[in-house]
């Protein structure tokens, strides 16, 4: 019996130490000033577009970089990693707000240890977060999306949204405003109310394919979470709809160049996800450095100068790139 | 104990359920084909087809593995593991023919494990697969790394969507595989023994049967399948993410216990299971058609199900609404 | 080493040391108040499902599923009144009352209509949830009155308020109960043996029943805290905790079975987890790694409950 | 009784469960076409012989002798195989397969289609049809699950299932054990069909009744010994009752032996 439960020991402590083993990776030098980036989730190849162009700004500006996220889009989870980041006292922390409530209750706590929390990504206005480093503006985003859509589908006609979690506020935010935009600047067109496919790329083409159904006037369909793209192009190649449906979305040039290609999808409107994640880096050691921002920031290894808003507090990484056959291929990420 | 009517009118019962649910899919129909001009579209029924061949095979296993009493939580995962290894196997440019059997393999593989755990580790099936559950999306996340398998090659795909003699390839599929299943349920010992085991692992037992053998090869088989839904996954969708199959567990077993198989085991119902998954995406698919907000579609799955077997224990007289009596397993 | 419960409390307190000691040996940092006092913050929520999931296994009734959904539900549910015009000093009360009423139709559905209580809580578990997300379109729902966060977000005495005024009195009073009461020892007869517990007069049904209900009011606790914490109705705040909470139970040495175990296992187990993942986070390891090492340790402990009565057996 | 040879022949079995003797020097023979029954009190050892006969148990000492081989069984399939069949006091029956699929389960019949077993259901239904007849078993249809069966129908299963793997012994555990009068007679009836039919039956009951009834020869443990031989015309219920508790005179003179 004494016997059994030592090997049992050695076991779980084996088993332990073996799921532990890639945190040799985790050891850093201490002595580098740290900026973290929390996305929304791991794992899907937007974050890790961001991770990677963070990566590289942190070589760059000689800080140490952490980049962990939950594994669901799920906001207790999130939560839980920043308050652990502030635990660990690293100096500057970038989150991209699954929720906008979500963060209010590690920002004091923050604040008291002297770390700067701030956004990328996805932003909570109204958080007391330090800087918000955006990709664009939401208007900006979404006005963007609305009119390269309409200008191929025509000012008269339906589209569909296929949105992923209904709890993600920037998923959100821009469905509110490309509704805005439609109403302020086009009457013909109509959009559908969004279905949400939670992430998943079956569920994603299912949606679309009832909404083509439902909907044979149906001229666009917008995939508003990276994670629904492929289904929604999917759906269209499917439903053999390539041309009378134009698929369109925030998607990665990856997952969606074989749908670009084939015509399912007639554009992708994204920004370089990298860039972003560089940016963070860089805003992380100015907010360390208590460098403030300047109307107009040049940044070193960035070719555009970098705006930012100090009323709103968003630091701007350009005008969004539109993804269309021509230059699909000219993107890796 | 023995030969109580309450027994006999549970019997009839479960036969009863696919004239039920055959009468529920046909109500849908009718009701969503008057409400809706599309509904009835030659296109539309296609889709609903499309949306059911993963669930309608991964049901097809969770048939058999709540007939032998057990139940697995971790199916949806499996099928993710399958179509990372599909998928895999598509980008390293495989023969179609080994691409197409990597799916079945790698879910027998993993079939193999979960079966070991509870059988031979002698763990409640509930248990082991929470724990599985956890290990195969930690395996999932490991193994994808962060990045999708997106935009895969469209060999695969071309295979899904063959249409010989004007039926799609995954009907002909299923077909055969439900045919198989209940080939082997009905007409082989190990059906018999499968329905003996649920029933009564000890008596079956002394009745001579290998129940671990039979509890093993029932967890295999659902393997197995969740591997064959993963090769109509990858060429459906030519996207492995993170995600994939999650959600798929819950929905399998609540089809398959929609359907009629009981999971008490002892009970099992393929044209149950078939009709269970094909009337949950009707459903899903009928209301997105008229208009209802994708939100309310598992609101929708949770009150079908348990209205029916609500009904359904009216219906026998489970039900003693003069006292609170017994609770359940 | 009779009692298989202190068994499991021993091999928790041992996986525990061991999980510190792996921690402290790579990140001595860790080794910090605000680290313990997180622990403490994020477990509150999953005792208290735990609590009332692992009463309901004991007894035999068999698990909860829907707890994740009751607890969305509830805080959204709460919050709609609210902004509906219900006084915000209300919000306790109804948080407590909606939970209790949400786990009362579980137990309705697995004592009256006979369900069993894997697919009636799997039902309610898709409508809970369902309906949370359904009556916002997942947004939050906004409107916590400014005197509730200190409670949940505070601490008093170091430790959280939130779990030393829930978390603590509720595992207390379930430990008491269990033990000393003619109603614990009742609750873990039934678990063990419900048809004996019948003929001696038990009455199965009428405490599931209350248990079930029990496990809503601790949901809507749940469900309390999380509205003192975020300051908001969040429509997926349950998300998951079915299965966490399960793995809790079970890994704190609960018979699936019923019968065998006891509450202290579960709040060790809980914040096992919990720590866990914080110490994984802490050292900047993908929390992907949490969901197969608490999937690995559940499935060991089991195993490790099997080999020597095994090992006894072929003796 | 004065048939050849015996189809069990045990001589000096005992077995020891650590240092507890559970059965010591128990001597019997079975034979083919009669109904032995065991008897005595809980405890005395009836049980662990049958085992040991049913292969459940392994004797630690003694001889066993089926058909006038020594054998020593390592499972109950083990003495299945030499045709010894155990009909448990649960019976074994599956409640929700037919009657056909319980006589045969664990011993269907199957024909190979493409190298799998299939099976042969009209002729496992033909065959239970017979089986049932045989035994005058009152059961209409073979292919209805047995939930709907009496106590009484569900023994003829079970003694069909005995029959269908040509035991020639057949061990029933307390067969009348909770069933209704016209049910045990029933199975009564069913153990002297069983016997005429040239099987050999070893029957546990605590019921002296039934034991008068259809038992030819009754054989007393206690405290793991066997005490008592008799036959149904050398004895009454009463010399059983007393053998039983152990009240019986000769038992004194034995025990104080001992």
């Amino acid at each position: 019996m004494r016997k059994l439960r030592t090997a049992w020991l050695k076991s779980a402590a084996f088993g332990a130490a073996l799921a532990l083993s890639p945190l040799a990776a985790g050891a850093q030098a201490a002595d580098l000033p740290s900026v973290a980036f929390v996305p929304q989730l791991t794992g899907i190849p937007y974050f890790n577009a961001m991770q990677a162009g963070g990566e590289k700004a942190a070589k760059e500006f000689g800080v140490h970089f952490i980049y962990t996220g939950p594994v669901d889009a799920n906001p207790v989870d999130q939560l839980q990693i920043v308050q652990n980041l502030v635990n660990q006292g690293v100096q500057a922390i970038s989150v991209s707000i699954l929720d906008a409530s979500s963060l209010a209750p590690v920002v004091a706590q923050a604040k008291a240890k002297g770390l700067k929390l701030f956004t990328s990504d996805s932003d909570a206005p109204k958080s007391g977060r330090a800087v918000y480093v955006a990709q664009a503006t939401d208007e900006g985003l979404a006005d963007t999306l609305i009119d390269e859509l309409v200008k191929r589908t025509g000012s008269k006609a339906s589209i569909g949204i296929v949105s992923g979690d209904s709890t993600s506020s920037n998923l959100n935010t821009w469905i509110s405003l490309m509704q805005a935009r439609v109403k302020a600047k086009y009457p013909g067109i109509r959009l559908l109310a969004p279905q949400f496919a939670g992430g998943s790329a079956d569920r994603a083409d299912q949606l679309a394919s009832d909404l083509m159904t439902a909907h044979p006037d149906l001229k666009g369909l917008i995939a508003v979470a990276s994670s629904t793209c492929p289904g929604v192009g999917q759906a269209i190649e499917t439903a053999g709809k390539i041309g009378a449906v134009i698929g369109t979305g925030y998607c990665s040039p990856n997952t969606v160049r074989s749908y670009i290609k084939s015509g399912s999808f007639g554009f992708s409107v994204l920004w370089d996800p990298a860039a972003l994640g560089y940016l963070t880096v860089w805003a992380g050691k100015q907010l360390i450095d208590n460098k403030p921002f300047a109307a107009s920031n040049s940044v070193p290894g960035m070719a555009q100068p970098i705006i930012y808003d100090a009323g709103t507090g968003i630091l701007l990484l350009g005008a969004p790139t539109v993804f269309t056959k021509d230059n699909v291929d000219k993107f890796n990420f | 104990m023995a030969a109580s009517p309450a027994s006999l009118r549970l019997v009839r019962a479960a036969g009863g359920r696919e004239l039920t649910l055959l009468a529920g899919c046909l109500l849908t129909v009718l009701v969503f084909s008057l409400a809706s001009p599309y509904f009835l579209l030659a296109a539309n029924l296609a889709t609903i087809m499309r949306n059911s061949v993963e669930l309608l095979i991964i049901g097809l296993g969770m048939t058999f593995v709540l007939a032998i009493g057990g139940i697995d939580v971790s199916v949806g995962l499996v099928m993710g593991l399958g179509a990372i290894g599909v998928g895999q196997a598509l980008l390293a440019g495989l023969p179609l023919w080994l691409v197409v059997l990597i799916g079945p393999l790698c879910g027998t593989l993993i079939g193999a494990i979960t079966g070991s755990v509870i059988v031979f580790g002698r763990i409640p099936a509930i248990v082991a697969t929470i724990g599985l559950l956890g290990i195969y999306r930690t395996a999932i996340y490991a193994l994808l790394g962060g990045s999708w398998l997106s935009g895969l090659p469209t060999g695969l795909t071309t295979l899904v969507r063959m249409t010989p003699a004007g039926v799609p390839l995954p009907v002909i599929v299923i077909l055969l595989l439900y045919l198989l299943a209940y080939l082997l349920l009905r007409w082989t010992p190990f059906g018999l023994h499968i329905l003996a085991v649920g029933q009564d692992e000890a008596r079956a037992r002394l009745a001579g049967v290998a129940v671990r053998r039979v509890r093993f090869l029932a967890y295999l088989a659902s393997g197995c399948l969740c591997g064959i839904a993963a090769v109509s996954y990858v060429g459906t969708y030519r996207n492995v993410e993170m995600t994939t199959g999650a959600s798929m567990s819950l929905d399998a077993i609540a089809a398959v216990v929609l359907g009629g198989t009981s999971i008490l085991g002892g009970r099992a119902s393929l044209l149950g299971t078939l009709l269970g998954v094909v009337l949950l995406r009707m459903l899903v698919n009928g209301f997105t058609l008229i208009g209802v907000p994708s939100l309310w579609q598992s609101v929708v799955t949770g009150v079908l199900l348990l209205a029916a077997l609500i009904a359904e224990n009216l219906v026998s007289g489970q039900i003693p609404w003069h006292r609170l009596r017994r609770g359940a397993a | 080493m009779k009692n298989p419960h202190h068994r499991s409390l021993l091999l928790l307190a041992t996986l525990w040391l061991v999980m510190l000691l792996i921690f402290v040996l790579i990140r001595p940092a860790i080794l910090q108040l605000s680290m313990a006092e997180s622990v403490l913050h994020f477990s509150s929520m999953l005792a208290l499902v735990g609590l009332g999931q692992a009463l309901l296994i004991l007894s035999g009734a068999g698990m909860d599923i829907s707890v994740g959904g009751m607890v969305s539900l509830t805080a959204i549910l709460t919050m709609m009144a609210v902004q509906a015009g219900v006084p915000a000093a209300l919000i306790p009360l109804l948080a407590l009352v909606i939970g209790l009423c949400l786990g009362l139709v579980n137990g309705v559905l697995v004592i009256s209509c006979r369900l069993l209580s894997l697919i009636a809580t799997l039902g309610t578990m898709f409508a809970y949830g369902g309906l949370a997300l359904a009556l916002t379109g997942g947004a939050t729902v906004s409107g916590v009155p400014g005197w509730l966060l200190p409670w949940g977000r505070g601490t008093l005495l170091g430790i959280p308020a939130h779990f030393l005024t829930t978390v603590m009195p509720a595992y207390l009073i379930a430990a008491a109960v269990l033990a000393l009461t003619p109603l614990g020892r009742w609750i873990l007869a039934m678990g063990n043996n419900e048809r004996s517990a019948r003929l001696v007069g038990i009455p199965v049904g009428r405490i599931r029943f209350i248990l079930y209900g029990v496990s809503g009011l601790l949901s809507g606790l749940a469900a309390l805290i999380s509205l003192a914490w975020f300051g908001s109705g969040r429509p997926d705040i349950g998300t998951n905790m079915e299965l966490e909470s399960l793995a809790a139970v079970l890994l704190g040495g609960v018979a699936i079975a019923g019968g065998r175990g006891g509450v202290g296992g579960v709040l060790a187990a809980v914040l096992l987890v919990v720590g866990l993942q914080a110490g994984l986070q802490y050292l900047n390891i993908s929390s992907s790694w949490q969901l197969g090492v608490v999937g690995l340790l559940l499935i060991l402990a089991l195993l490790s409950d099997r080999l020597p009565w095994r090992f006894a057996k072929r003796v | 009784m004065d048939k050849a040879d015996p189809f069990i022949r045990a001589r000096g079995i005992g077995k020891h469960f650590g240092g507890v003797t559970a059965l010591a020097d128990v001597d019997m023979d079975i034979r083919e076409g009669e109904v032995l029954a065991l008897l005595g009190d809980n405890g005395a050892g009836k049980s662990t012989f049958v085992k040991v006969l049913a292969g459940a148990h392994q004797q630690n000492e003694g001889v066993l002798e089926v058909a006038g081989r020594s054998v020593v069984f390592a499972s109950p399939q083990d003495a299945a195989g030499s045709g010894i069949a155990t009909i448990f006091q649960e019976l074994a029956l599956s409640d929700n397969l037919t009657v056909t699929e319980n006589i045969f389960l664990g011993r269907e019949l199957t024909t190979k289609v493409a190298g799998f077993p299939i099976l042969r259901r009209a002729e496992m239904r033909r065959r239970a049809i017979a089986l049932l007849q045989e035994l005058e078993a009152h059961i209409p249809d073979p292919d209805r699950p047995v939930a709907g069966l009496s106590g009484g129908q569900r023994q003829a299963v079970a003694i069909c299932r005995a029959l269908n793997i040509n035991a020639r012994l057949v061990i029933m555990d307390e067969p009348t054990a909770a069933l209704a009068v016209a049910e045990t007679r029933k199975v009564l009836t069913l153990v002297r069909r069983l016997a005429e039919r040239g099987c050999a039956v070893v029957l546990i009951s605590h019921n002296i009744a039934d034991v008068m009834a259809v038992a030819d020869r009754m054989i007393v443990f206690r405290r793991g010994r066997k005490i008592a031989e008799t036959t149904r015309p050398d004895t009454h219920a009463e010399e059983l009752v007393s053998f039983i508790t152990g009240a019986h005179p000769s038992l004194r003179v034995l025990e104080q032996a001992h």
